[in-house]
């Protein structure tokens, strides 16, 4: 008989209550406070998995969250999780567990033919084969890349959701063991705002798998009464939260998981929850994380952790395997072999590596009182079936011995836990004896204590955390207090050696270093041969470390190889990078709130319900949403189109334009600042009057263009176009606070102060004269102020389609009223409403030029036949720069218009002699006459302004389509603009 | 040892004992006809095509760390040259010809996968947007197709293509060659492949200063010593400013962060490269079944190679907009790359006012498709002392004569970008 | 995430912040042609300590300067900038 | 032994529909004292200092930028009495006001957010402008279980919808 079982009695589990789950189809039961991997090795179950590349059979190595080998998928539909680690699932009711990486089963997995061929794939393989083309690569890859991956990738939305959250706090306490309790407990008496997070689901951290006394009573009780203390000091504890990431300036990403893997959320359907924490002090307190020794298959399932066999004896009552053998070279692995003796657990043997004369003599008697130990004997085979280990070779001076067990519980000391301290840009120093590298400079406000720090006794681990968190509490502005920190019984064996290196005779291919990815040291010294041998090009070659573990319990070992091939201390070798998130983190965590349709924030315009009632077709344009057409029954988006702008040539139109950038400039200065941002002049403009203006970047290409109107003597409306609205924005505050400080102006950003509604047309004169009272229709490029239906309101006439228009301002909370006068009035008069599409239609009619089309952000006003415009005073923004030689070249792209000598022309096409010639420049928009017969375009043409008449072809490849074109002037309609006068 | 399926099985029989270093480790020699600062993916592509196609015979590749460290092994590893402008159309379409025969070129499996590179539209204004680019494309003797939403449907079976989606789908432009090539070999095949024609590559040798007299290059001062030359090429680029700083140039260069982050590895999910007009996040899924993503840059200059989280949380969010799937996959590991920004988006490839001293920079987030092609054309200026007419164009002084190539037109600021 | 000591609302998440530019790249329209080109187009990009110009964007919406190290992002001498100053 | 409840504060919260405003934009063109003295007289209230909210019969004075100021009121009046010493603009339009009461409310400021809206300091009198949910926000706490939630008019709803979740 051989795998785990649940003993009648012991460990932190309620087994009051029996959970039921299932795992590749059979059911199992487990109890609250069971893992999946504690629930299924009482079960018996001893392989979990499968490897990545030669599917050997994986086992249970660990009982926390760096196990490289129990993979699962947890959960069903669009909550399945695949590469979910089964010791950091804690087990609930109805859970639905399978295995991954296995074809058709997890006991006969055809892809354990790879270990046939593992002579002819090691490390790196890849590199040196499947050479030729591309179009050959493809097909290799399809078989490759169907055999690589482990888990099954989810196909189904996610139905629940994940909040992120800002939390302040004076001192971050990551990990709650006995040191992490420690620390918290000081800061928070000595008054600080302390938070304290761990990953598991309950406080105590090794002490939950290794209880002690502290201030006399057992660790069980002292956890009770610190974490209560902490509650009644107002200390925000979160259990199931992972510190994953340490950023600048102290700010700790928290990963807190509301519902275990798979498991339905609460009311609140929150399933994980993502802290942004920005603290004064980080107290890092995450334990460390036990080593493996290298010796022959010692991937094989029932080759387990030490400190992980005694976890799953004194936390969950479960004793890993009837038969235990104990492989050491510290003196951490006696205490699990004292316990498992004392729980009635036989152990084989307890082997240590090392000599007698460097093992403390009590520890040795302690342990030979209940079982038998050997010193000086090194591992050298797992022995036994791929289903699971059957015994342990072993070298010692006398010869080999194999000892019968079906658990090899191995330990090569302790690796303290730096990631975060590395993340946070700190330094290490590398102690040889041991083997550890242990934190140096904190660059940043963290301190390292306890296990993490290599301080592997409790007793000093709890007194140096209470020092920290005192020193925390007064960095943070609070007075230490003066209590004794808290005392623990003083169990002096923690001495360890490092035990990189294999017994002699053991085959280091057939030595596992990284049992996920499957890389043997005999792939490490084969990257070193081949010259890769740099610490990430061994990595990166053999893909040791890569894997979803990210070499938690491989990667030392991995260095120490290199540095014995090197001849090299491992602190020259180095390490490669500590990256987040310290464990795989879920995506839709990351995405948090903003998944789905919250992706980018959707702008609303104050008559959007108005528009959305009429359900037109939307345009997005930046975050704003506009209606493109108010389609009638039977129209498509095209028709509709048309029939808005001919209703605005012929009689009115009314469109909602209050995305358009607005600014309010005021004060005595008002004049000079615009005529610093404007490129055109604008001091000489009459009270009451408006002109068109554009703007350039600092590269003196053109930026932006608007109207400008002078409301009073010292107060101005600047106008600029969606697009360009929040760049104008930024422009103008620049030149105001930056460059011209001393300026007596106010700059007031009103764009969404004003709703702005363009009416348009030969009638809509009448329809503003019917609906504003107090004034009289402004004549073309004059402005008043008027009343409708109550609302003050001010009228500029200004027009973009072409017609006599006036676009009327209300206050946005009293611009619905304001619309629906307008709009009765302009049906009155047979008009409507008018989408972007018309918009579009009537403006490439006229020859305007937009922001975002001809205004790309690569020509200049000399481009677009703007320079007449430029303020001759000059001391505009873009002035100099737009004096460089290339604006002058003769050959730029400059625009014009062009003339169907066909059918429509294609939109964005390519403007050539004949198709495959030299492109010679694009069309920007293509439109049609709006009254007449004929299709118009705009365009950028290479020296388009001396090309009047130059017939060319518009050219659209990927749509098959293309138009013979005639260049002309870009103004189709009205060019003098005579349907601007009354 | 030429690498075959066949010598790896011969191979095989003898515990692979036999294989050679892939590159030497040699000693800096005290003189070079040219010398190339920086080990990343253009350096070592400058460095074969000098002696594989120009035949100067001493040519050192100085690398401060180990090759292909830099961007060459932090970039998102994405193939492309669908493009808009006529000037990068030329260049990096250049070096997507070159990406078709690399593996064979330098005997190395570089996976250089064309799997489609495709961009989505999710309007018609954005697909007027791509059918532009695309007979921009199409016009210079560039693949580029069109794509319908039921097309690009077969093709991502995972996209969300539902009308109601915050960005609908509305269809797609593909370049078929485009796709995705694993980073490291491309750092380490041409390694390789030099180091065969007598390339010198010298890691852990860091350039600390420049030997100019008479306003002409003599060598450079290193961590390993001073070492003379003829000709030096800078190709480092985050680093482009603090070395030229040492020939007492200012450059045009502002360096910044892009990170990118990859998921844990899944069976294959995602066949094709994913990228969006209205949105900023890319999307692949590698071989080995990691799903890789990238977003926005970190819009301020900096060397820390650590980016800041929000940025990796709009990236997350936009590509589960797009694959609402991908939401139980977790982040296995983040990380990020200095990015040389130049000021209009474009490289440069030219000569410097220090007579025999030559600089490669500026490729922005956009360098590692670039490789091959840089390579060959700044092989053909240091080999030749004038520029190749693809590389004509990208010049250090543009920004004093305003011949810029500002493909999205956001301007000089980098961070717009 | 970056934490700005703004000088009129404390210190801020750099979401709340946009970057502008190095100071030395502030170009006046009046300034020289050599000016403009050697200000706006190119760097001295250090790695190292760069004083820089940003705007509190999402915050009190101020402009001011700074000394970055663009290697660890300490950040030091933090000033306002022109109205207020 | 199972999960511990989260350490957050859930208490109830109700969220107001956007209201609209009557702010008036105050940018002084020197933060001297003949502006102090003319505000006071036209607003009936103080200047408030960086980061406060004084109190005047039109309604709140909310400090916003350096020299600029958020009064409440008719912005031709006030317009007309500081025109020599500040540039004044009507932005009521540019406001909406978003109610947010109850014992939960700084919780639920924390959500999506920036700003330490925890932290006792920040109470009654107090303004803070930062990102909550991507909008641009400013924050004024009313009571001991009130805050008003300033936000542009393109955000308002959007922003109610995930304060209200």
């Amino acid at each position: 008989m051989s795998g785990g079982q649940r003993l009648s009695t012991g460990g932190l589990i309620d087994r009051s209550q029996t959970l039921r789950f299932r795992f590749d189809g059979r059911d199992y039961t487990g109890h609250p406070g069971d893992t999946l991997a504690s629930a299924l090795l009482a079960g018996g179950v001893r392989v979990f998995g499968r490897s990545f590349k030669y599917h050997r059979t994986r086992g249970l190595l660990a009982a926390g969250v760096e196990e490289p080998s129990a993979l699962v998928g947890a959960g069903e539909g669009g909550r399945f999780e695949p590469n979910t680690r089964a010791t950091d699932l804690f087990l609930y009711d109805g859970l639905v567990a399978e295995s991954q990486n296995r074809w058709p089963s997890l006991a006969l997995d055809l892809g354990a033919v790879n270990q046939l061929i593992a002579p002819f794939i090691p490390a790196g393989f890849y590199y040196k084969t499947f050479l030729g083309p591309p179009s050959l690569w493809k097909l290799y890859e399809h078989v490759i890349r169907a055999a690589a991956g482990l888990g099954r990738p989810p196909h189904l939305p996610d139905p629940d959701r994940y909040e992120r959250r800002a939390a302040f706090c004076d001192v971050l306490v990551v990990g709650a063991g006995p040191a992490g309790l420690s620390a918290a407990l000081a800061a928070a008496r000595s008054g600080a705002r302390v938070a304290l997070v761990d990953l598991d689901s309950q406080l105590g951290g090794s002490l939950l798998g290794d209880p002690a006394q502290i201030d006399g009573q057992p660790s069980k009780d002292w956890i009770a009464g610190v974490e209560a203390e902490l509650r009644g000091l107002a200390v925000r504890i979160l259990t199931r939260t992972t510190a994953i990431g340490y950023y600048d300036h102290d700010m700790v990403h928290l990963a807190e998981r509301v519902t275990e893997p798979g498991a339905l959320p609460g009311p609140d359907g929150i399933a994980q929850r993502m802290w942004r924490m920005r603290a004064g002090r980080v107290i890092l307190a995450q334990g460390a994380i036990e080593r493996p020794l290298p010796f022959e298959d010692n991937d094989r399932p029932g080759v387990m952790l030490s400190g992980a066999v005694r976890t799953y004896l004194e936390r969950f009552g479960v004793a890993a395997g009837q038969r235990i053998v104990l492989a050491t070279s510290s003196d951490d692995a006696y205490r699990t072999a004292i316990r498992l003796c004392d729980a009635g657990v036989r152990v084989e043997a307890l082997l240590d590596g090392r000599p007698a004369d460097g093992i403390d003599p009590a520890l040795l008697r302690r342990a030979r009182d209940r079982c038998p130990v050997e010193t000086g004997v090194a591992p050298v085979r797992a022995v036994g079936p791929a289903r699971g280990v059957t015994g342990l070779e072993t070298r010692a001076a006398g010869g080999n011995v194999t000892y019968m067990a079906d658990v090899v519980a191995v330990s090569g000391g302790l690796t303290p836990s730096v990631h975060l301290h590395m993340q946070a840009g700190g330094s290490l120093d590398w102690d040889e004896g041991q083997g550890i590298f242990t934190p140096k400079d904190p660059r940043q406000g963290q301190v390292s204590v306890g296990a993490c720090a290599g301080r592997f006794r409790l007793a000093e681990a709890l007194a140096d955390a209470w020092r920290a968190g005192l020193v925390a509490a007064e960095a943070t502005g609070h007075r230490p207090v003066a209590d004794a920190p808290p005392r623990s019984e003083i169990w002096p064996f923690a001495d360890q050696a490092s035990a990189f290196v294999p017994a002699p005779g053991v085959n280091p291919k057939k030595v596992f270093v990284d049992p996920q990815n499957d890389v043997t040291l005999g792939d490490l010294d084969l990257a070193w041969r081949e010259g890769y041998r740099s610490v990430e090009h061994m990595k990166r070659y053999t893909t040791l470390g890569m894997a979803t573990d990210q070499g938690k319990t491989s990667n030392l070992m991995g260095l120490a190889r290199l540095a014995q091939n090197e001849g090299r201390p491992a602190p020259q070798v180095g390490l490669t990078t500590f990256r987040p998130p310290f464990t795989p983190t879920t995506l839709g965590l990351w995405a948090g709130e903003d998944a789905g349709f919250h992706v980018t924030p959707l702008r609303r315009t104050p008559l959007y319900d108005l528009h959305a009632a009429l359900d037109p077709p939307w345009q997005a344009v930046g975050y704003w949403r506009r209606p493109r057409a108010y389609l009638r029954s039977g129209e498509t988006l095209a028709t509709a189109a048309l029939r808005e702008a001919r209703m605005v040539r012929t009689t009115v139109g009314i469109t909602d334009v209050s995305t358009l950038g607005k600014f309010e400039v005021s004060g005595p200065d008002a004049a000079a600042l615009l005529e610093r941002v404007c490129a055109t002049s604008v001091s000489k403009l009459a009270v009451g009057r408006g002109r068109y203006t554009f703007m350039l970047r600092e590269d003196g290409l053109v930026n932006d263009d608007g109207t400008v109107w002078r409301l009073g003597e010292d107060r101005f409306l600047l106008t600029s176009s969606t697009g360009g609205a929040d760049r104008m924005a930024g422009l103008i505050s620049y030149v105001r606070n930056v460059l011209y400080p001393d300026l007596r102006v106010g700059a007031a950003n009103v764009q969404e102060h004003y709703a702005a509604i363009a009416v348009a047309g030969p009638r809509a004169r009448a329809v503003i004269a019917a609906v504003v009272e107090g004034m009289v229709p402004p004549r073309h490029m004059s402005l008043d102020r008027g009343v409708v239906a109550g609302v003050p309101v001010l009228v500029i006439a200004a027009s973009y389609s072409g017609e006599r228009a006036f676009e009327v301002y209300a206050p946005s909370h009293q611009a619905a009223a304001v619309w629906t006068a307008l709009s009765d009035a302009a049906q009155a008069q047979d008009g409507g409403l008018y989408g972007l599409e018309a918009l579009e239609i009537l403006r490439v009619e006229k020859g305007h030029v937009e922001t975002g089309g001809e205004i790309d952000g690569r020509t200049s006003a000399h481009d677009l036949r703007l320079e007449k415009m430029l303020n001759p005073r000059g001391g505009y923004m873009g002035q100099l720069a737009q004096q460089r030689r290339a604006f002058a070249d003769p050959d730029r792209l400059q625009f014009v218009g062009l003339e169907s000598l066909g059918g429509p022309i294609p939109e964005g096409s390519m403007l050539v002699e004949r198709p495959g010639f030299a492109v010679q420049g694009h069309v920007t928009a293509a439109g049609l006459r709006v009254l007449e017969e004929g299709f118009i375009g705009l365009a950028l043409l290479k020296g388009g302004r001396a090309r009047l008449g130059d017939e060319l072809l518009a050219w659209s490849p990927t749509r098959t389509a293309s138009a013979r074109v005639r260049v002309c002037e870009p103004h189709f309609h009205d060019p003098a603009g005579e349907r601007y006068r009354d | 040892m030429k690498y075959s399926a066949l010598s790896l099985l011969r191979a095989g029989l003898g515990g692979h004992k036999d294989w050679p270093r892939a590159w030497r480790d040699p000693e800096p020699k005290p003189h070079y006809d040219v010398i190339i600062i920086g080990g990343g993916g253009h350096g070592l592509t400058t460095a074969f095509y000098l002696a594989a196609v120009h035949g100067v015979k001493k040519v050192a590749v100085l690398e401060r760390g180990w090759i292909g460290g830099g961007n060459t092994g932090r970039n998102t590893t994405i193939v492309r040259s669908n493009y808009r402008l006529p000037e990068l159309h030329a260049l990096m379409e250049l070096s997507l010809k070159r990406w078709e025969g690399m593996s064979d070129e330098i005997n190395y499996n570089v996976m250089f996968s064309q799997r489609g590179a495709l961009f989505l539209g999710h309007s018609d204004s954005d697909m007027l947007q791509l059918a532009q680019k695309g007979d921009a494309m199409r016009a210079d003797g560039i693949d580029a197709e069109l794509m319908t939403r039921d097309q690009v449907a077969k093709l991502i079976p995972l996209l969300d293509v539902s009308r109601t989606a915050r960005y609908p789908v509305q269809g797609g432009l593909i370049q078929r060659r485009g796709g995705t090539a694993r980073h490291d070999a491309v750092a380490w095949g041409y390694a390789r492949a030099a180091d065969r024609l007598g390339v010198d590559i010298i890691q852990n040798c860091e350039v600390t200063g420049m030997d100019i007299t008479g306003g002409r290059i003599t060598g450079v001062q290193t961590t390993r010593g001073p070492i003379g030359a003829d000709r030096v090429g800078i190709a480092v680029a985050g680093n482009s400013g603090r070395v030229a700083a040492m020939a007492g140039l200012r450059l045009p260069i502002e360096s910044h962060l892009l990170q990118a982050f990859v998921s844990e590895p899944v069976k294959p999910m995602i066949d094709t490269v994913i990228m969006t007009q209205s949105l900023h996040c890319y999307i692949s899924q590698s071989d080995k079944g990691e799903i890789v993503l990238g977003g926005d840059p970190d819009a301020y200059p900096t060397y820390s190679q650590r980016g800041a989280p929000h940025i990796i949380e709009k990236a997350a969010a936009e590509a589960l907009a797009l694959v609402p799937a991908l939401s139980r996959l977790r982040m296995l590991r983040s990380w990020a790359g200095t990015t040389d920004m130049s000021f209009d988006g474009s490289p440069f490839i030219d000569a410097t006012p220090v007579e025999g001293l030559y600089f490669n920079g500026g490729w922005c987030y956009g360098g590692f498709k670039a490789t091959p092609g840089s390579g060959w054309l700044f092989s053909h200026l240091l080999a030749r002392g004038e520029n190749h007419p693809v590389a004509a164009p990208f010049r250090l002084d543009r920004f004093e004569t305003g011949r810029t190539m500002d493909e999205p037109g956001v301007g000089p600021m980098p961070q717009n970008r | 995430m970056m934490l700005i000591p703004c000088p009129h609302c404390g210190p801020r998440a750099h979401a709340e912040f946009t970057f502008d530019r190095p100071v030395e790249a502030i170009t006046r329209p009046d300034e020289t042609p050599d000016a403009l080109v050697r200000n706006l187009f190119s760097r001295e990009n250090p790695r190292g300590p760069s004083r820089e110009l940003w705007r509190h964007t999402y915050g009190c919406r101020s402009w001011i300067t700074l000394t970055r190290d663009t290697a660890t992002h300490a950040i030091t001498d933090v000033r306002p900038v022109g109205v207020g100053a | 032994m199972t999960r511990r409840e989260s350490a957050i504060v859930t208490d109830p919260v109700t969220v107001s529909q956007p209201q609209p405003t009557r702010l008036v934009r105050v940018e002084a063109f020197s933060a001297d004292r003949a502006f102090a003295k003319a505000f006071k007289a036209a607003v009936g209230a103080a200047v408030p200092a960086v980061g406060k909210v004084t109190d005047a019969p039109a309604g709140p004075v909310i400090w916003a930028e350096p020299k600029v100021v958020l009064a409440s009121g008719d912005a031709a009046a006030l317009a007309a009495a500081l025109s020599d010493v500040a540039a004044v603009s009507d932005v009521s339009g540019a406001w909406r006001r978003i109610e947010v009461t109850g014992a939960g409310w700084r919780g639920r400021l924390m959500i999506d957010g920036l700003f330490d809206a925890e932290n006792p300091a920040f109470a009654t009198g107090c303004v803070a402008a930062t990102m909550l949910h991507h909008a641009p926000v400013m924050l004024c706490p009313t009571g001991d279980e009130a805050v008003s939630v300033y936000v542009a008019p393109s955000f308002a709803e959007d922003l109610r919808a995930a304060l209200a979740r």
